[in-house]
Order: C-alpha cells, then sequence, then structure tokens
C-alpha cells in the first residue's frame, strides 16, 4: 500500500523539509489571509501529507487517494488570497484542471487494473506480461495525463503558470518545489516497479514516449519563459523547464544497469532544486512586499544592485545555480542527472531499445536558451538604472533564511557526490517494497 | 433478461449523459446527470456490486446533485443562459473525442483480455480434475486454473454460554494470528463471526479469501496449518479451539464467455458465492488492506469540508 | 449475451460525453457535471472489471472510494465556483482569463 | 444462413437474369425512363447484396473457403485428358471483396435511376437498355470475384470489356463516345491477348486453370525458371491492360465520355478492380516470382507517381478523378509487388468506396449544373470546374460527403482511405529498408501521396469554395455565374446514396482503432484454406521493423497535409499564383500527359514508319542539347559559388548570431500566445495531446 523505503524517505524529506519552510515564510506574509492564518498552516501540513503519500504510494487506488489529498489542499491554497480576483480565478482553473486530469487518470487507473488485475504496482509487470502493448499504452497515457499534470510537463503543463501567477507567493514557491517532488517520487515508482521490466519498456515504447514529452517540456517551457515580464510566471515557466530536464531521468530508468544513478541523480536534482528555487522564490516574495519594491515585474528590479547589493546578489546566485553554471548545487544537479541518462543510453541497443542519447543535446542547447532569460533578469539588477534611488532593506530575519538556502546552494556540489547524497534514494530497507537492491554498480562511485 | 435490462440501462445512460452536454438549461442538465448516474447505479446491481449501487444513489444522486443544484442556484440568474459552445469549440472537441472513443472501443474490443473467472466448491479434490476435463473438452487451455482455500472455519468452544466480551476477544486473537502469520495466510480475513444455534457455548468464525486475485495463488491452505497457526493463540482461558474446518476450492481464470456459460450449466460443479459481498467489503475498509486508504479518504473529507469553508467565507470575512 | 465489452462501450461513451461537457460547456458547473462523468465512467470499468476478470470485491472497493473523493472534490470545486462568482459575477469559462501568457 | 451452392449461384445469376429480362422483355416494348427497368435491376443487384449480407457475411471469420463444384464436374470444353473444370469457390478474400462489389453497385443502379431520366432535356430514350448493361456488368463481375478458376474469369473478364465499350459508348451519336469506346476496348484487348498467352502457358504446365489446383502444381514445380517469369509478366500485362496500368493507362480518362454512374462502376468496383484483383491472386497463388514481381512493383509505383502528376493540371472534373484513380490503382500493384497482399485488397476495397463516392459526387453538381446550364439555355460545359465554384452552400450534402471521401483519397487520418494507404506505404518502406537499391519504390508513393492531397483539395477548392463561376472564362461567363445561383441540391435518390458510400470512407467501419488496419486484414491475412500450406509467403513482406509504420505515419501525414496546405495556398487563400506555373513548359508537358496519347496515336494510328525519323531527331537534339547544357552547367556554379561565399560572410555569420536570439524571441511570443487563459483551451490541449501521442505511439507497434 505504502512503501517505506529509501525513495519515499529521501522525499519524504524534502517535501517536509519545502513545508517547513513554507510556514516559516508564511507566518509574516501579507499574503496570507489574517483571519484564516491557523487554517492555512493546516492546509500546508494536510497538502505535505498528500505529497508524503505520494512519495510512498505503491498501489494504484493510494496513488490517487494521495494525490487527491494534495491536490484539493493546494485547490484551497492557491486561492487564499482574500479580494483579490486572481487569486480565485488561479484557484479556479486549479480545480477545473485538476479535477478532469485526476478523472482521466482514474479512468486510466481503471484500465490499468483492467488489464493486470491488480492494484499493487510490484505486482503489475507480471500481471502487464502478456498484455496487449495498445491496451498497456493507452492506460498509460491515460495515467500519464493525471501524472504529467502534477509534474507540469507538456501537454498538460498549462495550468501551472496561470496557477503560479496568481497564488500567493509562499503557496506558490511551495507547490513549485513539493509538489513536484511528490509528483517525481511518483512518477519514479511508478514506472520503476510497475514498467521498470525491459520486455514491457520494449514492447510499449514508454521511454520514448516519455523522452518526447520531456523534450517538449524543456523546450516549451524555456522558449514560453523568454517573453515573461512577470518575475513569478518566469519562474514558473523556468520550473516547468526544470521538470523537462528531471524527466530525462525517469527515462534514464528504462535501462537497468544505471536505474540506481538514475535515481540517486533525481534525488540530488532536487535537493540542489529545494535550495535554488525556494531561494528565488523567495528573494522575489521579499521584493513583493509593500514597503520593498511592491512588484513582481521584472522591469522594476533595475538598479536592485545599488539599492539592496544582498538581495540582488542572493537572486542572482540563485539564478546562476538554476541555468547550471559551475560551482553552484545546479551544475553538479545537471551534470550527475545527464552523466547519467547518457550512460544508460550508451549501453542501450539502438533507437528501439531506448538510445535516445539526442535528448541530451536537446537539454544543452535548452540550457543555453535558458541562459538568455536569466541572465536578462541579472542585467536588470545589475546594470539597468533604476527609477528611484531609495534603498531598500531585506529584513532581518529574512537575511538569515537566505543564508539558509545560500550556503548549500555554494557547497552542496563542493561537499557531497551524487553518490554520497543521493544513495539513501535506492537503499532498500528489508521490508520495503522496493524489489531489488542497490545496483552493483553503484561500487565504482562517479569521481569528479 | 440481462441483456435487456442492460441495453435499457445503457440507453437510459447514454441518452441522458447526451443530454448533459446539449441542453441549454442547466438545472436540465443536472437533473439529466440525476438520471444518468442512476442507470449506473443500475448497472452495479447487475455487477453484483449492491452496496455501490445503494451508495452511489445515496451519495451521489442524493448528495453530490443537491451541492450542484444549490451551486446552480447560487450562481445563475437565469437557468437558461448560453450553454452551447460556438462551432469553434465545438469542431475540435467532437474531432479528439471521436479519435478517443475509437481507440477506446477498439482496445475494449479487441485489446483487453475479455474473459471471465468463476470458484467452484471443491471438498473432495475431484471438482478440480472435474474441470480441467471440461476445459480440455472445450479446447480451452489458456484458463489458469488453481486450487485454494476459499474459506475456513474455526470453531471455539467456551465453557458456558460466551459473553459479548468473549466473542470480541476471539475475534480479535484470529486476527492478531493472521497477521503474525504473514505472508502465508494474510490472504484470508474475517469474514463472520456467528454463534453457533443450539449451542450457546460455541462460536464460529468464518474467514474467507480476499477478493484479490493472487498471482502467486494462494496454494491450497491446510486446515491443519491453520490449526497450527491459531492453536497456541489461545484466546480466553475459558475458550478452545476445536474445529478448523477448509472449503476447499478452484479457481478457473481467463474463461471466454461461452466456456464461461457451459462451465456455470454444469450440475456436478457447485458454483462458491462469497458470503457477503457487503460484509466483504466493509471488513477490507474497515479491518483489512484498505484501512489506510479509508483513513486518508477520511482524511479528504476533513480537508473538503475546511477547504469549502475557507474558501465560501473569505470574500465575506473582512 | 452482455460481455465486459459491453460495460466498456458503455463506459468509453460516458468518458467522452463527460470530456466534451468538460470542454464544449459554458458554464462551470455544467463542466464539473462532464468532470462526474467520466469519474463514473471510470467507476463503472473497476466494477465491471472486478466482476468479469477477477471476480472479488477489489474493484468495488475503489469504487466506493471514488464516490467518496468525488463528493469531496465537488464541494471544494462548488465553493471555488462560488468565491470566483463572488468576484467576477461570471462563472463562465471564457470569461476568466485575466491570467495569461 | 449457411453458406451453399445455391446462395451462391442466386448471387451470381440474379444479374444475369435482370439483364436477360431486360433485354428480352422490358427494351422490347417500352421506351423512355420508365421505373419497370430500373426496379428489375435494382432488384437484380438488391438480391445478391441481401444474400451476401445474411449468407456470407456472418461467415467472414471462418478461416475456411467453400468450393462449390457442381455434381457432375461440368466439363466446359472435353481435350481428351484435358479438360475445364469450373465451379464456385469463397473464400476470405472473395467474401469482403462480394460485400463491396454488391453493396457499391447497388449504390450506383440507385444513384442512375434518378440520373438517367433526362437527356438533353427529354427523357431519357434508352432508360433501360442502360440498366440491362449495368446488370450485365454486375454479373460480370461477381462471376469474376466468385470464379475458382482462371477460365470463367477470363470469361467475366471479357464480359466487362464488352460491357464497358457498350457503356462508354453510350451516348453513341458523340463522336467523342464511339472514339472513347474503341480505344478503351482495344487498348485493353492489348493486355488480354497478352492475358490468354500467359494462361496457355499455365494451361500448358499445370494441366488445369482451377486456381487451387495451380497453387499446388506452382507449389510442386510445374513451371520453373524464367517460364514461370514470362507466365507471370504476361499475366501481368492483362492487368496492366484492365487495370490501366503505365503505359496502357490512356483508355481510362477517355473513358469519361460514358455517363457518371458508368464512370463510378467502372472505377470503383468493377472493370479496374478486375486487374488488381487478378494480380493479387496470381501473387497468392505463387505465379508472380521475385523477377515479375519486381516488374509490378516498378509499373505500379510509376504509375501511381506518374498519373498524379498528370491530375495536377486538369479542368475537367471528371478527369481529374480519371487520373486519380489511375494512380490509386498504381498504388495498389505498387502493394502487390512488394508483396503486400493484404494491403492492396485493403486498398482496394477502400478505395471503391470513397472512389464511388466522389465519382457520384462529381455526378450530382454535373447534374445539377446540367440542369441549371439547360434552363438557361447555356452551352457551358457542365464538367468544367472553372465554371463550378461556391457550391458549398447551394449543394451542403454533396460538398459533406465529397469532402470525406476526398480526405480519404488524400490519407488524412481518421479516414478509410488513411488506414489502407499507410499500410501499402509501411509495406514499401519495410521493402525498401530490405532492399535499399529499390528506394525509388518508396519514392513515387510518398511524392505521389503529396500529389493526391494537392490536386484533390485544387478540385474541391476550385468546385465548392470560392464565389459561384469565379473562374469562368469566355462570353457566357457572367451568365454562367447567374446560373449557378440557382443550382439546387440533388434528390434524395443520389444524396442517400453518396452518404451511405461517404460512411465506408470513414475509418470506423474498418478499424474502430483510428491508427491501424482493423477486422479487414485480419480477414484478409488469415490463412485461405484452399492454399497449400507453404502458398502463404504473400504475408513474407510488408512487415517491416515497428518503427517503419511510426515513420510512414508521420511522413504520408505530414507530406499529404502539405499537399492540401499548398492547394490551399494557391486556390483558396489565393496567396501565390498559378499564372506563371500554368505558362510554364512544365505545365504544358502535363497538360499534354507528357506526350503519351498523341505518341500512341501518331504511332499506331497514323503512319509508324514516321517514328524512325522522330528518333533520329531525338537523338540529335538530346544529345546535342546534353553537351551544351554541361557547359552552360558549369559556368553557372563557378558564377553561383562566389555569390555563395560572399553571401555566407554577409548574412550567416552575421546573422546568426542576431538571428538566433531574433528567432528565439519570436518562438517565445509564439508559446506566450498559446497560453491564452482560456481554461478549456488548456484541456483541449491536454486531450488533443493525449490523443496526439496515443496515435504516435501506436503507430510504432501496430
Amino acid at each position: 500500500m505504502v512503501a517505506d523505503d529509501g525513495l519515499a524517505w529521501f522525499f519524504k524529506l524534502v517535501i517536509l523539509g519545502t513545508a517547513l519552510l513554507t510556514c516559516l515564510v508564511s507566518i509574516r506574509s501579507p499574503e496570507v489571509f489574517d483571519a484564516f492564518r491557523g487554517e492555512f498552516f493546516v492546509l500546508v501540513v494536510f497538502a505535505a501529507l498528500g505529497m508524503v503519500l505520494m512519495a510512498g504510494a505503491a498501489n494504484l487506488l493510494m496513488l490517487y487517494l494521495a494525490m487527491e489529498t494534495a491536490s484539493l489542499s493546494s485547490y484551497v491554497l492557491a486561492g487564499f488570497l482574500s479580494g483579490q480576483s486572481r487569486s480565485a480565478e488561479a484557484s479556479f482553473k486549479y480545480v477545473i484542471y485538476g479535477a478532469v486530469a485526476s478523472g482521466v487518470m482514474l479512468f486510466g487507473l481503471s484500465l490499468l487494473f483492467g488489464i493486470g488485475g491488480t492494484l499493487d504496482l510490484a505486482e503489475l509487470p507480471a500481471a502487464l506480461a502478456g498484455a496487449s502493448p495498445l491496451a498497456v499504452v493507452l492506460a498509460l497515457l491515460f495515467v500519464l495525463a493525471g501524472l504529467g499534470y502534477k509534474l507540469a510537463s507538456v501537454p498538460f503543463h498549462m495550468w501551472s503558470p496561470d496557477v503560479y501567477e496568481g497564488a500567493p507567493l509562499p503557496v506558490t514557491a511551495f507547490l513549485s518545489v513539493a509538489s513536484k517532488a511528490g509528483a517525481f517520487a511518483l512518477t519514479l515508482r511508478f514506472f520503476d516497479e510497475a514498467f521498470g521490466d525491459r520486455a514491457i519498456a520494449l514492447a510499449t515504447q514508454w521511454p520514448l514516449l516519455l523522452a518526447l514529452i520531456s523534450l517538449l517540456t524543456m523546450t516549451i517551457g524555456n522558449l514560453a519563459a523568454i517573453g515573461q515580464r512577470n518575475m513569478k510566471r518566469l519562474l514558473a515557466y523556468s520550473s516547468i523547464a526544470h521538470g523537462g530536464y528531471l524527466l530525462m531521468g525517469v527515462v534514464a530508468l528504462a535501462n537497468p544497469a544505471v536505474r540506481a544513478e538514475a535515481m540517486a541523480a533525481v534525488g540530488f536534482y532536487f535537493v540542489a532544486y529545494l535550495f535554488m528555487n525556494l531561494g528565488a522564490f523567495y528573494v522575489v516574495q521579499h521584493l513583493a512586499e509593500p514597503e520593498r519594491l511592491n512588484s513582481e515585474m521584472i522591469a522594476d528590479y533595475a538598479g536592485l544592485l545599488r539599492r539592496s547589493p544582498f538581495l540582488a546578489v542572493a537572486l542572482s546566485i540563485f539564478l546562476f545555480s538554476l541555468i547550471g553554471i559551475p560551482p553552484f548545487a545546479g551544475f553538479w544537479a545537471k551534470l550527475y542527472l545527464f552523466e547519467a541518462f547518457v550512460r544508460a543510453g550508451l549501453e542501450a541497443e539502438g533507437i528501439a531499445g531506448g538510445r535516445h542519447l539526442w535528448l541530451v543535446v536537446a537539454a544543452l542547447l535548452n540550457t543555453a536558451i535558458s541562459l538568455y532569460y536569466y541572465l536578462y533578469v541579472v542585467k536588470t539588477m545589475c546594470f539597468d538604472s533604476a527609477v528611484e534611488d531609495r534603498p531598500v532593506r531585506a529584513h532581518p530575519a529574512f537575511v538569515g533564511l537566505m543564508l539558509v538556502l545560500l550556503i548549500p546552494t555554494f557547497v552542496l556540489g563542493l561537499l557531497w557526490s551524487r553518490e554520497e547524497l543521493g544513495v539513501p534514494v535506492v537503499q532498500v530497507e528489508a521490508s520495503a517494497s522496493l524489489s531489488s537492491s542497490v545496483s552493483p554498480t553503484l561500487g565504482t562511485p562517479f569521481r569528479r | 433478461m440481462e441483456a435487456v435490462v442492460f441495453y435499457l440501462l445503457a440507453g437510459v445512460a447514454v441518452v441522458f449523459a447526451g443530454v448533459v452536454v446539449t441542453t441549454r438549461n442547466v438545472v436540465h442538465a443536472a437533473f439529466a446527470l440525476m438520471v444518468s448516474l442512476g442507470a449506473v447505479a443500475g448497472f452495479y446491481v447487475l455487477l453484483d456490486a449492491d452496496f455501490l449501487a445503494v451508495i452511489q444513489l445515496l451519495v451521489y444522486v442524493g448528495g453530490i446533485l443537491v451541492l450542484v443544484l444549490f451551486g446552480v442556484m447560487m450562481t445563475s440568474g437565469r437557468l437558461i443562459m448560453q450553454l452551447r459552445a460556438p462551432v469553434g469549440q465545438l469542431l475540435p472537441a467532437t474531432f479528439v473525442g471521436l479519435i478517443l472513443l475509437g481507440f477506446l472501443l477498439h482496445v475494449g474490443r479487441s485489446e483487453l483480455p475479455n474473459n471471465r473467472t468463476l470458484v467452484f466448491e471443491d471438498s473432495d479434490g475431484e471438482t478440480a480434475r472435474r474441470v480441467a476435463r471440461l476445459l480440455r473438452e472445450l479446447g480451452a487451455e489458456s484458463a489458469r486454473l488453481q486450487s485454494e482455500t476459499a474459506r475456513v472455519v474455526l470453531t471455539f468452544q467456551g465453557a458456558g454460554p460466551l459473553r459479548p466480551e468473549a466473542v470480541r476477544d476471539a475475534r480479535r486473537a484470529v486476527e492478531r494470528g493472521l497477521q503474525a502469520a504473514r505472508p502465508s495466510s494474510s490472504r484470508l480475513y474475517v469474514i463472520q463471526v456467528q454463534e453457533v444455534w443450539g449451542a450457546p457455548e460455541r462460536l464460529q468464525i468464518a474467514l474467507e479469501r480476499k477478493g484479490t486475485p493472487a498471482s502467486d495463488g494462494m496454494a491450497p491452505l491446510d486446515p491443519s496449518r491453520i490449526a497450527e497457526i491459531l492453536q497456541p493463540l489461545s484466546p480466553r482461558e475459558d475458550l478452545r479451539l476445536i474445529a478448523v474446518q477448509g472449503l476447499r476450492a478452484v479457481r478457473v481464470q481467463g474463461l471466454s464467455e461461452a466456456v464461461y456459460r457451459r462451465l456455470r450449466e454444469d450440475p456436478a460443479l457447485r458454483v462458491l458465492t462469497p458470503l457477503s459481498t457487503t460484509a466483504g467489503l466493509g471488513d477490507a475498509l474497515m479491518l483489512g488492506e484498505f484501512l489506510l486508504p479509508f483513513e486518508v479518504a477520511g482524511l479528504i473529507l476533513l480537508v473538503a469540508l475546511m477547504g469549502a469553508a475557507i474558501i465560501a467565507r473569505k470574500g465575506i470575512t473582512p | 449475451m452482455i460481455t465486459l465489452t459491453h460495460y466498456l462501450a458503455v463506459s468509453s461513451l460516458l468518458f467522452v460525453f463527460g470530456m466534451f461537457a468538460v470542454l464544449t460547456r459554458r458554464n462551470a458547473i455544467a463542466m464539473l457535471m462532464g468532470v462526474e462523468l467520466i469519474l463514473n465512467a471510470a467507476n463503472l470499468n473497476f466494477v465491471a472489471f472486478s466482476k468479469y476478470v477477477l471476480g472479488g470485491v477489489l474493484g468495488q472497493v475503489v469504487g466506493l472510494f471514488v464516490i467518496v473523493l468525488a463528493a469531496a472534490e465537488a464541494a471544494i470545486a462548488l465553493a471555488i465556483i462560488l468565491d470566483i462568482y463572488q468576484e467576477l459575477a461570471t462563472i463562465n469559462p471564457d470569461e476568466t482569463t485575466e491570467l495569461k501568457g | 444462413m449457411e453458406l451453399s451452392g445455391t446462395l451462391l449461384a442466386i448471387v451470381l445469376f440474379a444479374p444475369l437474369v435482370a439483364f436477360l429480362i431486360q433485354i428480352l422483355l422490358v427494351g422490347r416494348w417500352v421506351r423512355g425512363p420508365r421505373v419497370a427497368g430500373a426496379v428489375v435491376s435494382l432488384l437484380g443487384v438488391g438480391v445478391p447484396f441481401f444474400l451476401v449480407l445474411v449468407g456470407v457475411v456472418p461467415h467472414l471469420f471462418e478461416p475456411t473457403a467453400v468450393l462449390w463444384v457442381p455434381q457432375a464436374p461440368l466439363r466446359w470444353i472435353d481435350l481428351g485428358p484435358l479438360s475445364f473444370q469450373v465451379g464456385l469457390m469463397v473464400d476470405n478474400t472473395t467474401k469482403v471483396l462480394l460485400f463491396m462489389v454488391t453493396l457499391v453497385c447497388l449504390m450506383i443502379h440507385l444513384f442512375s435511376v434518378e440520373y438517367m431520366k433526362v437527356r438533353d432535356g427529354e427523357p431519357e430514350p434508352y432508360y433501360s437498355r442502360f440498366f440491362a448493361y449495368l446488370s450485365l456488368f454486375t454479373f460480370a463481375m461477381i462471376l469474376l470475384t466468385l470464379s475458382d478458376n482462371l477460365l470463367t474469369l477470363f470469361i467475366g473478364w471479357e464480359l466487362m470489356g464488352l460491357c464497358s465499350y457498350l457503356l462508354i459508348g453510350f451516348y453513341y451519336e458523340r463522336k467523342s463516345a464511339q472514339d472513347a469506346a474503341i480505344k478503351a476496348f482495344l487498348t485493353t484487348r492489348v493486355g488480354d491477348v497478352l492475358l490468354l498467352i500467359g494462361l496457355a502457358i499455365v494451361w500448358a504446365s499445370v494441366g488445369s486453370l482451377r486456381l487451387p489446383e495451380v497453387a499446388q502444381g506452382v507449389q510442386a514445380g510445374a513451371i520453373k525458371g524464367w517460364l514461370l517469369t514470362l507466365a507471370g509478366l504476361f499475366l501481368f500485362a492483362g492487368a496492366v491492360g484492365k487495370s490501366a496500368q503505365f503505359p496502357l493507362h490512356t483508355w481510362l480518362p477517355d473513358a469519361m465520355e460514358g455517363p457518371t454512374p458508368v464512370s463510378a462502376l467502372i472505377h470503383a468496383a468493377t472493370m479496374v478492380a478486375a486487374g488488381v484483383y487478378l494480380a493479387a491472386r496470381m501473387l497468392q497463388v505463387g505465379l508472380f516470382d521475385e523477377r515479375t514481381l519486381l516488374v509490378v512493383a516498378y509499373v505500379g509505383g510509376f504509375t501511381a507517381l506518374f498519373a498524379a502528376s498528370i491530375a495536377l493540371v486538369q479542368t475537367d472534373i471528371k478527369r481529374v478523378l480519371a487520373y486519380s484513380t489511375v494512380s490509386q490503382l498504381g498504388y495498389m500493384m505498387l502493394a502487390v509487388g512488394v508483396g503486400n497482399y493484404t494491403a492492396a485488397l485493403f486498398h482496394l476495397l477502400t478505395h471503391a468506396f470513397f472512389k464511388a463516392c466522389l465519382f457520384l459526387g462529381s455526378g450530382s453538381v454535373i447534374h445539377a449544373l446540367h440542369e441549371a446550364f439547360h434552363r438557361h439555355h447555356l452551352h457551358a460545359d457542365a464538367q468544367d470546374m472553372r465554371n463550378m465554384g461556391g457550391l458549398r452552400r447551394r449543394m451542403p450534402l454533396t460538398f459533406g460527403t465529397f469532402l470525406i471521401a476526398t480526405l480519404a483519397i488524400s490519407g488524412i487520418p481518421l479516414t478509410a482511405g488513411f488506414l489502407s494507404k499507410d499500410a501499402i506505404l509501411a509495406g514499401s518502406l519495410a521493402y525498401v529498408l530490405e532492399h535499399p537499391q529499390h528506394l525509388m519504390l518508396a519514392v513515387f508513393g510518398f511524392i505521389a501521396a503529396a500529389m493526391t492531397a494537392f490536386y484533390m483539395f485544387r478540385l474541391v477548392f476550385w468546385t465548392f469554395a470560392g464565389t459561384p463561376g469565379g473562374r469562368a472564362l469566355g462570353p457566357e461567363a457572367d451568365a454562367v455565374r447567374g446560373a449557378l445561383a440557382e443550382v439546387r441540391e440533388s434528390s434524395w435518390v443520389m444524396t442517400v446514396p453518396l452518404a451511405v458510400l461517404a460512411f465506408f470512407a470513414l475509418w470506423i467501419f474498418w478499424s474502430l482503432h483510428p491508427a491501424s488496419e482493423g477486422w479487414i486484414a485480419e480477414v484478409l491475412s488469415g490463412a485461405e484454406g484452399w492454399l497449400p500450406e507453404a502458398a502463404h509467403r504473400a504475408e513474407a513482406h510488408g512487415h517491416g521493423p515497428a518503427s517503419v509504420h511510426l515513420w510512414t505515419m508521420v511522413l504520408s501525414v505530414g507530406l499529404a497535409l502539405l499537399g492540401v496546405l499548398v492547394a490551399a495556398l494557391f486556390y483558396l487563400y489565393r496567396r501565390w499564383s498559378t499564372e506563371r506555373f500554368a505558362q510554364g513548359q512544365f505545365a504544358r508537358v502535363l497538360e499534354a500527359k507528357y506526350g503519351l496519347d498523341a505518341l500512341y496515336d501518331w504511332a499506331f494510328v497514323r503512319n509508324a514508319h514516321r517514328l524512325s525519323q522522330w528518333s533520329g531527331r531525338f537523338d540529335l537534339r538530346v544529345i546535342d542539347g546534353a553537351v551544351n547544357g554541361l557547359a552552360y552547367l558549369v559556368v553557372g556554379a563557378r558564377h553561383s559559388f562566389t555569390w555563395v561565399t560572399g553571401a555566407i560572410d554577409r548574412y550567416v555569420v552575421d546573422g546568426a548570431v542576431n538571428g538566433v536570439a531574433w528567432l528565439l524571441r519570436q518562438l517565445g511570443a509564439g508559446f506566450r500566445q498559446l497560453q491564452t487563459g482560456y481554461i478549456q483551451g488548456y484541456l483541449l490541449v491536454v486531450f488533443s495531446g493525449l490523443v496526439a501521442l496515443a496515435f504516435l505511439i501506436s503507430a510504432a507497434f501496430r
């Protein structure tokens, strides 16, 4: 029903850490409606619980219930701003989109149930072995509509920019990391346990399917981010693009030889992503407060370097890390992920066997595209002249919080390797439901 | 007869679903939805899911639709409104819908395992052989046949007429014993606890196989093995396990419709019906493997309650 | 003789009708009705598979959960629709397009 | 109902009986359009259709062949030890063909009831004679499909030649109709003579003409080596004539002189189908060896491309359709040639329905225009597309059904044509992957697919879109426009057959799965009971690696959409002008149909000895021209090289940096536009994305 293994625990920590930080920054946030401030925290906890269950769900029914728990809480959180039509619209779109996507997923789950005759993920490979690939793929696609909605992957991504823009900032930050973490843990487990079998992967071609989705996701996310003027929306698209990179890790699962590395790489990526993405969102949130810039527009960030060197430098560092510039955590995260993917591809036989190396080329090109819009923000902050010169002061407590996020962004990749940090992802406890133990390839760790 | 009822229900369900998507009056849409979902409840009855049919009527038709109607009343000045979309919106939707329908019908017709499962009583071990022979004669070699223990009845003997605590304790002891004996017996669950008529000091606990099909197959569990598991657990000083009766069964999966009918009509074979699907459902939810999802569902209801209250009131409270 | 295929055909039709409602109705509540149709289609699948392929109550258990979830989801969705009605005085999905780009 | 000899006999002889009744009784005593004639013929084909529906269709999935030989074997011609035995046979192929032939014939009969009523404002004088011929035609085709031997098959074959002569020349007072009838008769006769030689070889070597025995004989090696090839080539020559393959295709477009229902009959269900049917049967029994098959494939592939290119410039609505038939038949031959028996017959079936729909649709248009022009006393050509336009609103039913059939022939997804054409193209692609030296086979097919979409949509845009009579030329142009405004939709007797045929042009009847061949492939590829075990080599090819299907689909749909788009830019949105193209050399060559008609006329009809002179001149011009051209090319290349290097410096290197940034901004803006804010739009993206992914991935392993 619920797995109790390294994968689940690792992502639970990521989710709970995000939830904790969300609660911290929401204590004083003016965007949280005062009359229901208590309920806000309860809903964050409920949502986190749903995501935690997602990270561990090893059963089709549990998978659906966990997703619904997380979703229902998130719908309410997205509409938490009072008296603002944008927030109401965000939660409206979220709930309609979410209801449809989860309904479609449920339909897919019912088909999977019918084909396999079981609800347990672990029992599915045996049950699917003799099934018709078309039926399996159709069911898989329906399920993917639900997973893709949670992952915000193309073509199921369109809700996310609107919801991210309309929702209160702490909620946006929370959703962009925790919700995605839960969804990725779920996706990893789903494909690893139910479809990890080599024969099924070859018969249904799901790695090709996911590779296509990954390509579309990163490309469309990055391209759409280019024209954005609202910082929140830009970060929303950037997080879609990061979802695209992360899907490469799922594609790599198709090769059992690098399964452990792929999972560890996704885990590492999420730790890095937690710090850099939350950091960027929190700086934006801090700047958007009335006593500071009172704006989320990139144009208003002009000359920020002189008005508040600390915030400008902090934001720049988070953005550099999001691009993947060497010393920062984001670089190592990408490096490990791509390395695992390339290894998975090189060891596969031909395109039909999962050799999707073209995706790495696309990912590198996409990184180049992402330079354009991230650096545009940095350029605006550092080189454009400000409209007014009034200094912007960061709250002392916020400076503390920033340090908590900044230091790991600096040192994460320097201190820990993928194996040291990510290995818990694949370490299996005795009673856990993950079937195979740590892959032997982990014995030769990747050295830098 | 079944076919007539089915086509009637199918007609109602589909036609009224059609009304939901075409009518111009949103209240009519809600009522059409009610009828359509009522027909789905009828399908549940046809599919031996009586309890679910009742729940469907109570919760869906009774609850959700009232909610929807309230929503309609509170959000619309007039009931007849522009519900229909322009052609530019209808066409792509029709197009996509048709392809999707094609895919689904194709998969439903020729790609899904269109087969059936039957469970027969097999008290003497003869049934298995008979079924196997019949399958060979009918040319249904692809059917999977396995022997299993379908039901175990434990009989307890007390010192005197049993009191409710004794019954409860016995039940708990059996459950604990089953849990301790995982995984071999984890596919059994308590289905009925009853006192034996005419013998007030006796108690029978029936264990039944779970609804989950065993891809591994539960080997026919030797009643003596059950006794072995449960014997050391004397629930109370005054209660002893005196008899363990196992009901063996043959489960045949992957039957085509024709073979299924043929087997059902064979006078020498006794089809094993579950003691009660309602009890089975309750047991699976409250005591079986679905306890955790049950709790999560409760949590979801709590979230919904809270969330709806917050969203509905945030505009009103200054 | 009614077979599994018959049930699947009905559920496919319900699903496509639900999808059609969601895509074309110009009233948020009517769209929600489409979602209910989709959920019922899935549920019918679960119960039909449960009887025909498995011969147990497993699908019914899922069906029960889905009904509960549908109720919860409908409650939240209706509250949010009421909220947007208070903000914009409309529940036409075509008129909630402030967030875009 | 059981499949029995009696049933088959009724199916076979009912049209013949109808024919005899008409000729002996009806035609004698009544003149002018009398319903009696039509009813007899309708019964003559309606009864077989009904019997096929209740007696044959229910047995569709039984993999057996029913052979029915008369009790005392009917010895047609007794030549001592050699005698011809004849009988009827129903196997999987015959079952589906019978269904198609009887249904399409029934629809064409029904359509003709209304269409043939009037000739030039007067009641048609030879109404029942027309129906009599139709019945005989139907009988001949059914005889051909039901024959278990090549002898009666050949009789049906020749009978059809006769019928086509009678029907093409139905308006015999017209000189052009007479010529066309004679041309059709003579051209197909060339093929028939060769076919007869082929039959003789088979009969001499195997000692029998019954298909099962021929199959066994070939299997046992009764015909060997080059003799087998020779026999195959001769047999194929017959099919070339009948199915109007290059170079014997010239009769088919001229056959447009006959009444439109006749064109529909010839092009869809009967005459031309016979050639493909014969070729497919020969493939099945093994009379086509590797060498013959290669010839078949090249002739078919080339014909597909060749005819499609001629269709690009035709202005007569029926001639466009005629060349498209030639092209589509080429596809079928291509499929036979690469050994893809299933796909060939599948396309034969789907093509029958949508081509009949197209012809009857054009018939409906012509009929309406005729009426309107006649009322206005105009002499404008009712078949010239330039005198049409804007008929979409005037004739919505005709337009709708015509559009569906057009989509089908263009191979747009969700149509029957897509399924079958895709099967052919996938088969040819798989063949090319195995034999890379025959790359051109796949190229022919794919380019022809783009051309098909182009000329068919050109036809639709000219006929149904735009303003009425917008392209009309000559002194009567204004009057034509006035007449067009009064055109009315045809009566239900004509539109019902259109609707029925259009339904069969959709994918749903053939396969629920919108991206894969459905039950029909299952039926056709099933083992035929009368074939020897090892003879099922027909399916050896045609199923390449899984990804072939994916690439075929992407390529063919992409090319078809490209064709539609280009046609739309030319003729619907008028973004591009056709003027320059129309005045070019290439267009002139196409309009002259590559000069082949003229060549035959000149070479065979007039004096043949000029041929030598001509070839002498050819030598002079071509060789001289080649030398000069080469020199010109070298000079030109040097000039263009310097220009290119300069341009690279100026535009590419400088432009790349700015251009990429500009491109990215444009793309970004484009994707921002997609995010419209409409939630239902987002959901539509979800579902269409789902469908697109399902399409793509299911094509990879169907």
